[in-house]
């Protein structure tokens, strides 16, 4: 294992430190227990959004903690959910009277969780109201799954939840419009290769050279096939038509179109299949009206990508556009 | 033979051994169907459990247990911390009020921990998780407790039911927990969390029966 | 070989083509000669600012097209640097009338390319002067070298000029300007792997699993030594200690701080990193005014990173923190 | 016999086989002490220099030099491009309203465009550049010449230089160029410049003699 790392057990909470120093101005990170703020919680009268998952996923959720979009981010160790005290203590921080919004990845762990938490939050008066993030096309949803995984949707329920909730929207209104950005987004991954976790020490799984994993989540486990290394062109074809078929976006939809990276793959490439993608999408009648490109949900070390589309109305779009100031997003401000 | 407060700070000795011992081989197995951590996340939040539990559980039993769980549920995360958190969560309500448990009490303390997990983690058996390690585990308590068979006896028949149980894992297709994502490629290998239980009722057996 | 592309010989047209639609209210991209511009070029009136160099750093330079920061950018083929004629082509197309500033790296080749280009433009009546960026302190500067590699300062240098030239500073001024800037700023990088140059199709140089190359450039070219891999904290130690002591910053001194990552090394690592960084200014009783954590000039697919530190003085920092819109960097706008 | 447009032509074509054909030895060779780019920049170099020749080159030798020089300069980049683009420049003019080349015609040829390579890159023997190669045999070219050897054997001894110059730049700590980066780690390697520059003088010699 090669990482820029002192020793596994404290990677979270060092890298966390940094991110203190880097951003004093956004975000403050309390260690115990354990989650980063928004510098100026609680804001009165503002719902507050809280979010958290396994650390690993840099910029998410951390990175994402600042005005216009989450006033709390709770990190667990690498690619294991937080605990119930730890989210509990965020929401309590972030409650400036107009209740809380818990966005949560759906895995079991961070379900189970956040449940507990938003009990506790409940027993001491603070109104909860939880959605959990579904987008990834790649597992079938069905009685005989834990259901799909929470992926890069989350992201951009982050962002456009958090500027409604700057604009003053109410808990109801707030989680109402995460659902609706749930419900018309879809995503899927692909890994060229694993990563490595830091308190495993080797890779989770080994890839041939001429190998790739189709249908990855965002915790280095092995995807829904294994398949021969293809040209981006046709990773792209493949991805973009699975998630367009299962919404289905249809000819005429306006999306906001992410291309991420898992970590270890270079901008060049991703600009690369941002291009593949666009080209995609107009031969299907969709277009792009907003664009992220870079790495924005990762899996550590993974090299891969994947790629979301969000159906998006001039609602979603002008809260898109609204300012946000955090060390990952930042526009308008 | 009787399991005293003294027991059940054993068994969090012998749960924190073990678990370090395990903790590459859990991983291992994590790796192959979900994401490389069971093993750390077993083995920090027994460490956590076993000291806190020393230091600040009070005299009785039930006191024990839950210091246990809430270490448990603070120090885990993932899905593991809530669900053993519960086990000893409910285990400890179990022990209301008992100053040492009897071969009932042993098995009333473990039936409620179960059921604990069942309720929230909604997996049946043959889901590919802890609980097929578990319910079996049980079911050989209850039958033991019936023919009236001693405890030490009756902890090592649960003990080789997990284990029958645990195995068993490996040719099913997970429909709960990260392993489910895999689908058909969950086939063919060992639960990590079947794999944790049949330690904690191991060690169970070997700390009860001093 | 594992890369999210189509063929190493179109991979730099393609990224191109994609970083062209990913921002189009930005930059566009003219493909022959090859460069990128930034919308509604030339500014009247206003010093262009232009640069380029080999492609595979991403999302340097065409990333840092866009107002107040560069005019236009010149991308050469992976780790080569850029023709004449795309540097003429490029300089002509900013020109606003107050002449072009060229910010070069202190490459052979790039020095040479952007000479030739300098004396056509000349030759046409266009003023252009060009500054060489040479802050690597891994590279001895002597009669027996190069000199030294031009490396993170130019990040830094794009921006604070291209803020100059944006507040109507002229040729001159802002020249003298990316002179001081060159002058205060020094860096070092080191590597944990390789990087793979697509034509090349295998990595540049092996490294073995308890190796790392300290002193490397941005070109996958191997360091000035290999060196047991070490913690985060001792290699942060060894960079900065180099960097301190060859300028040399004093207590006292103000800088701009840049932890920079080389391509495939995670974000969680490179905070940690500027965490022990800071640790380090503040023993010497250098104060970080500025900072920035992140991917910004990278070597391919390349694990690693690299530390830039500027002495700044108000003025540099007034003008960092003027308003810039660009692919890879946004803030005040 | 004399050297012809046709020759020239016929040069650049052996060009562009030999640095297709040597393209991974140079890049190679570029990686141990550079950026692994040589072997793609010479190829895709000359295959534009000889397919731009071939269309659009004037009927002189000076305009088959120049036309070759301007594609390298466009399509190179790098240090190689300047350097060989202005070899070829340099060796234009030297050509300039000449029908045929004789054996002096070659050598001045030759000596305008490594003094321009001396001039652009200010690299000295022994720098361990493609000087280190071309020196020699320009020496060689001179000393034939002197001698009244004829142009074939001129060219076959000039490419005997280059190969001992080349070969001789192992040894060499590099003064020029991204190698001098490495300081003595760039010891004991092949300088991929002087490689190419002994292949372009081979690939003369093969082609002029005819
Ligand atoms: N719904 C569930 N009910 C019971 N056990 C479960 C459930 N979901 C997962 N598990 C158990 O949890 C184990 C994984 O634990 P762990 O790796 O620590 O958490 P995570 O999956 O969040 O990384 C699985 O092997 C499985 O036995
Ligand atoms: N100043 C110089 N004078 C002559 N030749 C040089 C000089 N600098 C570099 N070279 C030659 O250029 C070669 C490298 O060319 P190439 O790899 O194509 O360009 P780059 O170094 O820009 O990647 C070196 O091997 C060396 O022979
Ligand atoms: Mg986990
Ligand atoms: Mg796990
Ligand atoms: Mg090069
Ligand atoms: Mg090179």
């Amino acid at each position: 294992m090669k990482k820029l790392i002192n020793c596994p057990e404290t990677v979270v909470r060092e890298s966390l430190a940094g991110l203190a120093l880097a951003h004093a101005d956004l975000v403050k990170v309390v260690m115990e227990p354990l989650y980063v703020v928004r510098a100026g919680a609680p804001v009165k009268g503002k719902v507050g959004i809280v979010s958290g998952g396994g650390s690993g996923h840099e910029p998410m959720h951390g990175g994402y903690v600042g005005r216009g979009m989450l006033d709390a981010a709770c990190p667990g160790e690498v690619f294991t959910s937080p605990t119930p005290d730890q989210i509990e203590a965020a929401t309590r921080a972030v409650d400036g009277g107009a209740g809380v919004l818990h966005i949560v990845k759906n895995y079991t762990g961070d379900i189970m969780n956040f449940q507990m938490a938003a009990e506790l939050c409940a027993a001491q008066g603070v109104e909860v109201r939880s959605v959990v993030i579904n987008d990834d096309v790649a597992v079938e949803d069905s009685l005989y799954t834990a259901g799909r995984r929470g992926v890069g949707v989350t992201v951009l329920a982050e962002k456009i939840c958090g500027a409604a909730a700057e604009r003053g929207w109410d808990l109801a209104r707030v989680e109402a419009l995460c659902r609706k950005v749930n419900d018309g987004g879809r995503s899927m991954g692909v890994a060229l290769t694993s990563c490595t976790v830091p308190a495993a020490g080797k890779p989770t799984f080994e890839l041939g050279g001429g190998e790739m994993e189709m249908g990855i989540g965002i915790h280095g486990e092995p995807g829904r096939r294994r398949m021969p290394l293809a040209p981006a062109r046709e990773i792209v074809e493949t991805m973009t038509v699975a998630i367009v078929a299962d919404l289905p976006f249809e000819s005429g939809d306006r999306v906001i179109a992410m291309v991420n990276g898992m970590g270890a793959t270079p901008l060049m490439e991703l600009y690369l299949v941002y291009g593949e993608l666009e080209r995609v999408l107009g031969s299907k009648g969709i277009a792009a009206a907003r664009r992220l490109v870079g790495n924005y949900m990762t899996s550590l070390d993974m090299a891969g990508c994947s790629i979301t589309l969000l159906r998006a109305d001039d609602e979603m779009i002008s809260l898109w556009d609204d300012p946000v100031l955090t060390p990952g997003f930042r526009w308008g401000a | 033979m009787a399991v005293t407060r003294d027991h059940l700070l054993a068994w969090l000795e012998a749960l924190e051994r073990t678990y370090a011992e395990n903790r590459s081989w859990l991983t291992d197995l994590d790796a192959a169907i979900g994401d490389a951590d069971h093993g750390a996340n077993m083995a920090r939040g027994f460490a956590a459990a076993r000291a806190e539990a020393a230091q600040n559980a009070p005299g009785d039993l039930r006191g024990v247990l839950q210091v246990a769980a809430a270490s448990l549920i603070r120090k885990v995360g993932g899905a593991s911390g809530p669900l053993y958190g519960t086990l000893f969560l409910k285990a400890s309500t179990a022990c209301a009020g008992k100053e040492t448990l009897d071969a009932a009490g042993v098995v009333a303390m473990f039936q409620a921990g179960i059921k604990g997990i069942q309720q929230l983690g909604k997996a049946a058996e043959g889901d590919k998780t802890m609980l097929d390690a578990l319910l079996p585990a049980l079911g050989a308590m209850r039958k033991g407790l019936e023919n009236g068979t001693e405890l030490n006896v009756i902890l090592a028949d649960a003990t080789a039911a997990a284990e029958r149980g645990m195995l068993a894992t490996t040719p099913m297709q997970a429909r709960k927990g990260r392993a489910s994502y895999l689908g058909p490629r969950s086939v063919g290998h060992q639960d990590p969390g079947a794999t944790s239980a049949w330690l904690l009722l191991r060690a169970a057996a070997e700390t009860f029966g001093k």
